[in-house]
């Protein structure tokens, strides 16, 4: 099987620490990926607003190189990328004058997507493919005593998302657990971080923010995983913020599920991308 | 499919639709009573079962002008008599590949399977096939039939 | 046999034909003498020198009995069907090709243009540099020549001139033929008017010997080439495509017989439309599979099923030829 | 095309008032007709289907010496038989009739009056040209059986084989579960009068068992149907309760007895709110009152090691571990069908967190936790033994959902009425009602729901969003939390409860599919069983014989399934008691002469209606159990087979009719 990768541009930026740790992981586990050539902007959600016709020609674009790259499967860890590539996908599947239109415009750079090339979330694969089993036997510094609350945010397993439970997702406390760590249930495992609402009504979204941090800390979790670049930066970036506008203390390390693996399979921390955090120090004790 | 204006305003396709009586001739009363609009474009004839549709009668409707013939039947499992529909089925199968050397557009003929209750499936696949026909144009079947070429 | 009677006038005419009809009334062998005490040929190419001009010079209705076989294909074949139906009191498609067009009718699924451009343009072993044509009317030094015109749509004898009876067969059975000679001698009720004579009212199972079974279930079709026929077993049932079930028995189950599978040349039985549409749905009826790919298997091992449905009957079919 | 000169053809055209006539010009219509070849009279008129409109075609062909009758009005599935009647009566021969549809194929689906009277002017002379080939036929007169098979003894089914069995009737009531009682059997109090179901329907369980009339056949599936209306064939697969029946006497000395001391498999019957042993009755009033074993729990059928201390203590000899399977046959005229409902898997609402929250309930266990004789003996108590001091009961869980259900389930708004009543009257606790609308048709309905208004139980309008445990405050610490946009106030709020009640609705049962296949009728969208009509035939199906009471036919309630049971026991009674039942002759029939023993036909025919005869080398037709399928003609190479009704040259020259001008 061969795996294409598509990081999209948090990967490479604000969400760095997530490429790296993902990418030690997988090494780790075996699994080969292939970055696709020539990538672009994933379209997002801001250009689904706009101009629907772009924002699918636009990822696309993504998928097409993908078929022309000639994977079985492409790699997708970005929540919003995910998404946006199962909304082409399925649009593209689904409504054939979409699907004739968009190849027509791919057809300019001599791309096309005919279905082909299926998109998968790391989560996915390591836990539905790979199993919680595999992963176990990876793990070299089991990390006991130590409770994880899994946050999915709004984008990665809805609407289009099949490979979680969407009221209830698990895949990342099925990793937790296959860590040696103890998930904590709790019900806001996929409600809004908010967004960019943290920039634009802070208030708002400080407030979102708050809500899911406290909740969090309530259950008497000791760190929170993501599987998503925006979610993990608001949550990380505004907690002292917001502790302190709100008086109240509700600072917990927020760190990609791939992070958490990496330490329980005991990849060195610079490896994981634990420098670039902002409260690294939370987490190493 | 909503029917467009263009459709209405064009040349409206004849087509000949064999229906069963017990699945796809009710799913047209239901669509009848549901008031459903579609293409004016089918004429029915009622059969028992799909299983009666001698593909002699096909080949008569093409004959006689039809633009289209529309096979309607129970689902799969679901004929009023067990099994008439699989037997429709074959004779379809290899009546699609006889048209096609004939010169004929096997879009013309279509079967589909549309139960007692999907008034609405109805209704979409008439208002399809009518676009579909309007696109292919009127048949000129019968003229080709009634004008010997010397 | 009774001198005083006058013999009956004969003539044996074919159009587009292979010439096997015409063998076929040879192969009567002995009793032709019998015919030949009734009645006097007083046409036919294959063996006398009776030309055109002589047969269009007789008086209309002169001639008592035409065997007319082989399709109508050209200017010429029309223009003696004309001719023939004006002289003979009854006229007579004998054979395939005369009935619903035959093996000539085959050529209904190409145009004439397709067919002169492979004949003239693309065969294998053609030396025509210039791509000439043949022309209906030529123009050369001394004059004109004329040659027959070459149709676009292969006809029935029927569809061109009234037809008396029918004798199917390709070729028909001569028994067949000199029972129905002697019937017209003997002055027997004939039957009524556009009548299959010369054959049974039944298809060809009710002769056939072989052992038929209600389990037909047959999940693909072989060329004959590809099964070992165990000699006994209905063929279709061994999955050997056998028009055998729509077609007009009369020929004795000739090829079944001599263990090939019946092509369908004595036609439909009275009343079908359709001999196509009805051996097709015949053979359709035996297949077994419910998944459409399961059902496509089977009716996919079935090579040119049009042109094996249509084989002797495609001019007379309702759709006559291909339509586009 | 053939022609037939002796054919006089009377032609009608209906208006049905504006239904037709506002789409179809029915007078251009006439006038075309009249120029039609063999058409000696065409009318327009406005009710064809009225006395007056029948009586004009009997005037008619004794005046105009009509010999074919042809009328343009709805569907022939609706009015056949009307004016096949009238035809009859006008002296000709019924099957000398043909119907046109130009209401349910045209004039109701059509927008353009021009288009939808062009496709009448076809169907019309695709009809005319048919009609000259029919030939006079008759029906044919089969007896029907008295006896009448029941499916499913619920409520409905207990009130129709007691209404047949008192008329007379020999009834079979087949169940599948141990017991009949159906759900109701389940629930504490009926709405809206609150009278004690127990009370009102355990005297017509065991009524149906004492009936002389009635053979119960519980613990028993339907697993074949063979026949036609009037003489159907039906097998009854007995499934095994490892208990004689005829011996059990409802001592219930063997689950004492049983090695298992305490209960500790779930318990059906009380949906899984308490526990039972392998060797169990269902609960104490089941009916039959006869024991049965749960195989999959029982020691001796998992490891072949008890040592029988149920059978021992049974001092009748009642157990027989070897039984297996019995099938039962049996002979019946018609068959009810009252299979009812399923309730929805509130599982498939997880936003309302059933299955995640101990303390989320369905309507269903609250039923039997309220019941004097469910699980907590009438005490309402949560899981953990605690009283609920607040309860919030949400509506319309999977109903009126384009994610789940789409139609109203009818008896939730009634229902979770009387549960807050209920709960209220045995908890005092705080009730929240979250509805989306108050649906309280029925007679003392609304009246019910003005008392519990009066009652302090709250109504929020508004679809509940979720129910979590996540609290943002202390008063709503350790509780469920109702987030709701209260449409009245128009806010979101959040209701901490103790207990929260989902209201599930009807769904078809999980069987339906397999049991509309079994009888041959047709379910609608939603997967319930399709009646005849909506209005007029609401408890017959298509296939003649069957009919279909309660709510496997659509959600419905206790007294509205009574009704309907008592309509289809008419149904069945009028059909019986008629004597006999006349068989549409589109039946097929071999021309022996033409047929040539292929034996193609044979394995067309699912009813095994054609045998071939070796001595004459010929297939035959046995026209009793030839259904009219017609598939077999299109299979004969020969032409040999003819299907009455619909012979070749009918539809030839209806279909030539129908193109050709």
């Amino acid at each position: 099987m061969k795996y294409l990768y598509y990081p999209g541009c948090s990967l490479k930026s604000s969400g760095k620490h997530y490429e790296i740790s993902l990418l030690a992981v997988l090494q780790k586990l075996g699994i080969e990926v292939e970055e696709l050539e020539n990538w672009n902007c994933c379209g997002a959600t801001n250009y689904m607003s706009i101009n629907e016709n772009y924002a699918l020609e636009i990822t696309a674009r993504n998928l097409g190189i993908a078929e022309k790259q000639g994977g079985d499967e492409v790699i997708v860890p970005c929540a919003a990328c995910f998404m946006g590539f199962l909304k082409t996908q399925k649009y593209m599947e689904s409504e054939s004058g979409i699907r004739d239109r968009v190849n027509q415009i791919l057809n300019h750079s001599g791309l096309s997507y005919n279905g082909k090339v299926q998109i998968r979330h790391p989560l996915d694969l390591l836990v539905n493919q790979l199993g919680a089993d595999a992963l176990t036997r990876t793990v070299e510094m089991p990390l006991k005593d130590l409770k994880v609350a899994s946050y999915y945010g709004c984008q990665l397993i809805r609407p289009y998302a099949t490979f979680d439970d969407q009221w209830n997702p698990h895949t990342m406390d099925d990793i937790a657990r296959a860590m040696g760590a103890t998930p904590v249930d709790w019900p806001l495992k996929s409600r809004c971080c908010s967004g960019s609402m943290t920039s634009t009504m802070t208030d708002i979204g400080l407030r979102m923010n708050y809500v899911i941090l406290k909740e969090a800390k309530s259950r008497g979790a000791d760190v929170i995983i993501t599987a998503c670049p925006l979610c993990q930066f608001n949550l990380e970036c505004f907690q002292g913020k917001i502790s302190r506008k709100l008086k109240d203390d509700v600072r917990i390390p927020v760190m990609y599920f791939t992070q958490l693996m990496g330490l329980a399979m005991g990849i060195p921390a610079k490896k994981l991308g634990l420098k670039q955090m902002l409260s690294p120090s939370l987490v190493l004790n | 499919m909503p029917l467009t204006e263009q459709t209405k305003q064009d040349w409206s396709p004849r087509i000949v639709a064999f229906f069963c009586n017990w699945c796809t001739y009710t799913a047209s009363d239901l669509a009848g009573v549901s008031r459903l609009r579609y293409a004016p474009s089918t004429r029915v004839i009622r059969v028992m079962c799909s299983g009666r549709i001698d593909p002699e009668f096909v080949i008569e409707a093409f004959t006689q002008g039809a633009d289209g013939v529309l096979i309607g039947g129970c689902h799969p499992g679901d004929c009023h008599y067990s099994e008439g529909n699989y037997k429709c089925l074959r004779r379809y199968h290899l009546l699609q590949r006889v048209i096609a050397q004939m010169g004929i557009d096997q879009r013309r003929l279509r079967l589909e399977w549309i139960s007692a209750s999907e008034g609405k499936r109805l209704q979409e696949v008439v208002n399809e096939m009518t676009e579909t026909l309007r696109q292919l144009g009127p048949s000129t079947i019968r003229e080709v039939v009634q004008t010997v070429i010397k | 046999m009774a001198q005083d009677k006058p013999k009956l006038k004969l003539a044996v005419y074919w159009g587009a034909a292979c010439g096997g009809c015409c063998v076929s009334v040879l192969d009567v062998h002995e009793k032709l003498l019998d015919i030949l005490a009734h009645a006097d040929l007083v046409f036919w190419p294959i063996a006398l020198d009776i030309k055109y001009k002589d047969v269009e010079e007789m008086p209309d209705g002169s001639i008592d009995i035409t065997l007319f076989n082989g399709a109508v294909r050209n200017s010429e074949n029309e223009h003696m069907a004309h001719v023939l139906r004006q002289k003979s009191k009854i006229l007579i498609a004998y054979g395939s090709c005369a009935y619903l067009g035959g093996i000539p009718g085959l050529a209904n699924f190409s145009t004439r243009e397709e067919l002169l451009r492979r004949v003239y343009e693309e065969s294998e072993s053609l030396d025509n540099p210039q791509k000439i044509h043949p022309q209906p009317s030529t123009e050369v030094s001394e004059g004109h020549l004329h040659i027959p015109s070459f149709y676009n749509d292969v006809l029935t004898l029927g569809q061109v001139v009234d037809v008396d009876y029918y004798i199917p067969g390709c070729p028909p059975q001569s028994e067949r033929l000199v029972e129905v000679f002697m019937d017209i001698v003997s002055g027997k009720d004939l039957p009524p008017k556009g009548s299959v004579i010369g054959a049974s009212i039944r298809v060809q199972c009710d002769e056939c010997k072989r052992k038929k079974s209600d389990k037909k279930g047959i999940t693909r079709f072989y060329r004959p080439w590809e099964v070992t026929d165990d000699g006994e077993t209905c063929l279709n049932e061994q999955g050997i495509l056998c028009m055998g079930p729509a077609t007009r028995a009369g020929c004795g189950v000739r090829c079944v017989e001599g263990n090939a599978p019946c092509r369908g040349c004595y036609g439909p039985l009275d009343g079908i439309g359709d001999a196509g549409a009805r051996i097709l749905s015949a053979i359709a009826s035996m297949l077994d599979g419910k998944e459409p790919e399961e059902i496509s298997r089977a009716t996919d091992s079935i090579v040119d099923p049009a042109g094996t449905f249509y084989r002797f009957s495609l001019p007379g079919s309702k759709l006559r030829r291909k339509v586009s | 095309m053939p022609v037939n000169e002796e054919a006089r053809v009377g032609f009608y055209i209906c208006h049905c008032g504006h239904n037709i006539a506002n789409m179809v010009d029915v007078t251009a219509v006439a006038e075309y007709a009249a120029k039609l070849p063999n058409v000696v009279l065409s009318r327009d008129y406005k009710y064809m289907c009225s006395d007056p409109g029948q009586e004009m075609i009997a005037k008619d062909v004794e005046v105009f010496k009509l010999n074919r009758i042809v009328v343009a009005s709805c569907s022939p599935l609706l009015h056949e038989n009307t004016f096949r009647t009238a035809t009859s009566k006008a002296g000709i021969n019924q099957f000398y009739f043909q119907m046109v549809n130009i209401r349910e194929n045209a004039s109701w689906v059509h927008e353009d009056k021009e288009m939808a009277t062009l496709k009448a002017k076809d169907l019309v002379r695709a009809a005319i040209s048919r009609v000259v080939f029919h030939k006079a036929l008759e029906k044919k007169k089969v007896p029907v059986n008295p006896d009448v098979l029941i499916v499913g003894g619920g409520i409905s089914g207990i009130s129709a084989a007691l209404t047949i069995a008192n008329a007379g009737k020999k009834v079979y009531l087949v169940e599948k579960e141990p017991t009949i009682g159906g759900y109701m059997a389940k629930f504490d109090k009926t709405f809206p009068t609150l009278d004690c179901a127990a009370c009102i329907l355990t005297p017509k369980m065991s009524a149906v068992l004492k009936h002389p009339g009635i053979t119960l056949l519980s613990y028993s599936e339907v697993s074949a149907v063979d026949g036609y209306v009037g003489n159907y064939h039906v097998k009854v697969t007995r499934k095994p309760r490892y208990i004689i029946e005829e011996k059990c006497v409802g001592c219930f000395a063997c689950i004492d007895a049983c090695i298992f001391k305490e209960a500790k498999f779930s318990d059906e019957f009380n949906e899984g709110l308490s526990k039972r042993k392998p060797v169990y009755i269902p609960f104490p009033q089941a009916t039959p009152q006869v024991v049965l074993i749960d195989d999959k729990t029982c020691i001796h059928f998992k490891t072949g090691k008890c040592p029988q201390t149920c059978a021992k203590a049974c001092d009748r000899n009642a157990f027989d571990f070897d039984q297996k399977p019995v099938v039962q046959e049996l002979e019946v005229g018609t068959i009810l069908l009252c299979t009812g409902f399923q309730p929805f898997d509130a599982a498939r609402a997880p936003y309302y967190g059933y299955g995640r929250y101990s303390n989320v309930y369905t309507s269903l266990e609250v039923e039997r936790l309220v019941n004097a004789s469910g699980p907590t003996g009438g005490h309402v108590v949560l899981r953990d033994k605690s009283k609920p001091k607040s309860i919030g009961i949400i509506h319309c869980v999977g109903s009126r959902d384009e994610k789940t259900n789409k139609w109203c389930s009818r008896v939730c708004c009634m229902y979770s009425l009387k549960l807050a009543h209920l709960l209220k009257e045995h908890t005092d606790a705080e009730i929240y009602n979250f509805y989306i609308d108050m649906r309280t048709p029925g007679k003392g309905y609304e009246e019910f729901y003005d008392k519990l208004l009066n009652e302090g139980v709250h109504f929020i309008r508004g679809r509940v969003a979720e129910v979590s445990d996540w609290a943002i405050n202390d008063h709503e610490k350790g509780k469920l939390v109702i987030r709701v946009e209260d449409t009245l106030i128009g806010m979101v709020r959040r209701i901490p409860v103790d207990m929260v009640v989902l209201a599930v609705g009807i769904e078809p049962g999980k069987d339906a599919q397999d049991i509309r296949r079994m009888f041959n009728i047709s379910c609608s969208n939603e997967g319930f069983f399709l009646e005849r009509h909506p209005k007029l035939a609401p408890v017959e199906t298509f296939t003649d014989g069957i009919y279909i009471a309660g709510a496997c036919q659509g959600p419905r309630d206790i007294p509205d399934s009574v009704a309907q049971a008592g309509a289809a026991a008419a149904q069945a009674l009028a059909l019986i008691d008629s004597g006999f039942v006349e068989l549409e002759p589109n039946t097929a029939f071999i021309t022996e002469e033409l047929c040539c023993g292929c034996q193609v036909c044979i394995n067309m025919c699912p009813y095994h209606a054609i045998t071939f005869d070796d001595g004459k080398g010929k297939s035959h037709i046995n026209e009793a159990l030839c259904k009219g399928c017609g598939t077999c003609v299109a299979a004969c190479g020969s032409g040999a087979i003819t299907q009455n009704l619909f012979e070749d040259q009918q539809i030839l020259s209806e279909i030539y009719g129908l193109l050709v001008e």
